[in-house]
């Protein structure tokens, strides 16, 4: 049975509710983040950056601990189930988008803060290799071959990044201590938040929160369709296979 | 507002790109949909 | 048949392919040299060179190592040995760890010549202490560089757009080893005032870099070339 | 009789193209198997499914008692597949790659000489480096290391091609030795005659699916 055109969509009666919430709180995030809350006395009006900037590095690192869930649930389950792997690989997409845009916004905000774009501070700097490390995984999950192939590839590269990750966090950090040409204010100088700002801060990663669970969602339901279109394919391909025997 | 294009960038930019991707995400889970039958949209 | 003697046998047979085919001494070193002369033309600074030589020894070893990495799975590929091997039901562990030696052998022989290289060109001057400290440092960095690029090669082996790929994967992996390598290296050679004594801390991070992924690739070498 | 080899309904997939697109067989211990078909019918995978080289998509079955999509690597280090590749090292004499394939399976030095003797790989050409040896050359390097790793179950794909009269003789005799060593060969071949003497059952491949023969 076709879907009628109201059902050919990922959306759910729960997606369409949680997207309502987050466009709700989104709006009240943005009204909040530039209006509702005062300035900074340290950081004048840049913390409002920050209202955008912190969630999206915390979805991006929510994205990735659940790509690594994900990818060691399918090595150590016994049913080895591709529905492990659809979750990892939409979570790594998202995860990849929200680190992408903290280092914008970041350096954005390193212009107002520091006067420079990008300083060679560790947090950047292991930011921008968790980066170009997750671009790698989606490469790896574009190689091709069967679902199970995929599955097994990219779960491996996954568990893999989970060791590269915090050595590659702890070397960068030591590069920085030992070699501290420190002329910049401290990125990790602490921001006295008032009630307002903590809220609005609180209310940043509620809704990024909400919006990624929104954005997972839809996203793997997209790639098992993806998976059952090519799988139709296949079936069509074999069909016609099949028909190659009779033929001669 | 102090820095206010910068404020206002990286708002537009952050917005804008997630929805970008949304929209992306949508549009293409419905063209896929068109093409499966109920029974392999286990959601519905 | 037992693990270690099919790494061994691996191994010897890598290096037997290079003693027969003799590409690593005739074009991967000399490219690796002319990579240090063109950046003594774009630093044109004997100070700077002298700063900056352990850093570009480390950048042209890691250039080299794409290539030799390349070559060493593109002989597997040549006439399906690797496909054969899999078929043979050989023990992938002991594939990784027989390739990754002989890899790891050949990157060693490649950082003699870079270094010499950099004696020569750049003028760095270590102390005793400072050569043998180079020397650690040299061998804890190659083992693990030799462990991921095998890990990574085996994976970029079968895949289109290898090429691309395999940077695109190792790079980011190799960066403490960059920063590690590098920094000790400074150390063993006075560069910009270090002395020797600040180098023993990085070359901990290389050793710890090379026993997580000998035995992480150990586990997921089988799995990465298998199709 | 036990079956070394029971497919059922196996669908493989290379590149998105289904290779086989439901393939079921089985070969007694001790037959002498014949593929044929036509160029691209899928006997090359059919021989790949068996040596637990390609994986099944759908389907199943068993080599040597082995579940074909579970105990892959069982099932390998059990088999002989000679397929269109000779799996050699181009830069390696004759002897040097055949003494490295025995290493991997601790083969002794006699039956590696054994081996290359068999084979004809003595002398002259032992130490001639394999990018220098011509198609036969190369088969007989092949063979000579499936001879040291002593399989149950021979796969040969199209193992007379490109071979000169001689060259195929030499084949038969070692298929021959094999078979009388206990040995089952399934052998894909566009030689019928040549072939179809030496085997026991002749089985049909096309589009994917055995056409004919598949089961006794």
């Amino acid at each position: 049975m076709t879907p009628t055109a109201a059902h050919a969509t990922t959306g759910t009666p729960a997606t369409r509710r949680l997207g309502a919430v987050v466009a709700v709180l989104l709006a009240l995030l943005v009204m909040s983040g530039l209006w509702w809350s005062a300035e900074d006395v340290v950081q004048g009006s840049t913390v409002r950056i920050m209202y955008v900037h912190v969630p999206s590095i915390w979805v991006a690192y929510m994205a990735f601990a659940l790509t690594a869930v994900c990818s060691g649930a399918y090595v150590s389950g016994r049913s080895r189930s591709v529905a492990w792997d659809r979750v990892a690989g939409a979570s790594a997409e998202i995860g990849v988008l929200f680190v992408a845009v903290s280092l914008v916004t970041g350096s954005l905000w390193g212009r107002l803060t520091w006067g420079t774009y990008w300083v060679w501070d560790a947090r950047l700097t292991s930011t921008a290799f968790l980066f170009i490390t997750y671009v790698g995984y989606l490469a790896v999950r574009r190689l091709g071959g069967t679902l199970r192939q995929r599955a097994r590839r990219s779960s491996v590269i996954a568990l893999l990044a989970v060791l590269e990750i915090p050595l590659v966090h702890f070397s960068v950090e030591l590069w920085r201590s030992l070699h501290q040409e420190a002329s910049v204010a401290n990125p990790n100088a602490r921001v006295e938040l008032d009630g307002l700002m903590l809220f609005t801060l609180m209310l940043g990663l509620a809704t990024f929160t909400a919006l990624f669970v929104w954005l997972l969602l839809h996203r793997q339901r997209v790639i098992l369709l993806e998976d059952t279109v090519a799988d139709r394919g296949l079936d069509e391909a074999i069909a016609s296979r099949r028909d190659e025997a009779g033929a001669r | 507002m102090e820095h206010a294009s910068f404020i206002i960038a990286s708002y537009v930019l952050t917005f804008g790109s997630i929805a970008a991707y949304a929209a992306w995400v949508v549009r293409r889970g419905r063209a896929m949909a068109r093409r499966a039958t109920r029974e392999e949209m286990p959601w519905t | 048949m037992n693990r270690r003697s099919v790494a061994v046998a691996v191994a010897r047979k890598d290096l037997a392919v290079e003693a027969g085919s003799r590409v690593i001494v005739n074009q991967v070193a000399p490219f690796a040299l002319v990579v240090m002369v063109m950046f003594a033309f774009a630093l044109d600074n004997d100070g700077i060179l002298q700063r900056v030589a352990p850093g570009l020894v480390w950048l042209a070893t890691l250039f080299s190592m794409l290539v030799v990495v390349q070559r060493s799975f593109a002989v597997e590929s040549a006439d399906g040995a690797l496909d054969a091997l899999r078929v043979a039901g050989v023990d992938p562990a002991a594939i990784f760890l027989g390739k990754s030696a002989a890899l790891m052998v050949q990157l060693f022989a490649l950082e003699v010549v870079l270094v010499c290289a950099a004696f020569v060109l750049y003028g760095v001057e270590p102390t005793a202490a400072g050569w043998a400290e180079a020397f650690v440092t040299m061998v804890a960095a190659t083992v693990g560089l030799g462990f991921v690029g095998t890990l990574y090669g085996g994976l970029a082996a079968g895949a289109r757009g290898r090429e691309t790929l395999l940077p695109l994967l190792l790079l980011p992996v190799v960066a403490p080893v960059l920063i590690g390598a590098t920094r000790a290296t400074e150390a063993a050679f006075g560069s910009g005032g270090a002395s020797v004594s600040e180098g023993w801390p990085w070359i901990g991070l290389l050793a710890v870099f090379a026993v997580i992924f000998g035995a992480a690739g150990s586990v997921a070498f089988g799995p990465l070339v298998d199709e | 009789m036990e079956n070394v080899v029971e497919l059922r309904g196996v669908v493989a997939v290379l590149g998105g193209f289904p290779a086989l697109a439901g393939v079921d067989l089985t070969v007694a211990r001790g037959e002498v198997v014949l593929l044929q078909g036509p160029n691209g019918a899928g006997k090359t995978s059919v021989l790949r499914v068996c040596a637990g080289l390609l994986p099944v998509e759908r389907g199943g079955g068993t080599v040597l008692g082995m579940d074909v999509t579970s105990q892959r690597e069982a099932i390998r280090s059990r088999v002989g597949l000679l397929g269109h590749t000779n799996g050699l090292y181009l830069d390696l004499t004759v002897t040097q790659n055949i003494r490295f394939w025995a290493s991997t399976v601790g083969a002794t030095t006699e039956e590696v000489a054994a081996a290359m003797a068999r084979m004809g790989l003595d002398g002259r050409l032992a130490s001639v480096r394999a990018d220098r040896l011509s198609a036969g050359q190369r088969r007989r390097c092949a063979l000579a290391s499936m001879l040291v790793r002593r399989a149950e179950l021979w796969l040969l794909d199209e193992p007379h091609a490109g071979l000169d009269a001689a060259g195929r003789d030499e084949i038969d005799a070692v298929l021959r030795d094999a078979v009388s060593a206990g040995a089952t060969v399934v052998v894909s071949s566009h030689e019928l005659e040549r072939a179809g003497a030496l085997a026991s059952r002749v089985v049909t491949v096309d589009g994917g699916m055995i056409v004919d023969g598949g089961t006794r």
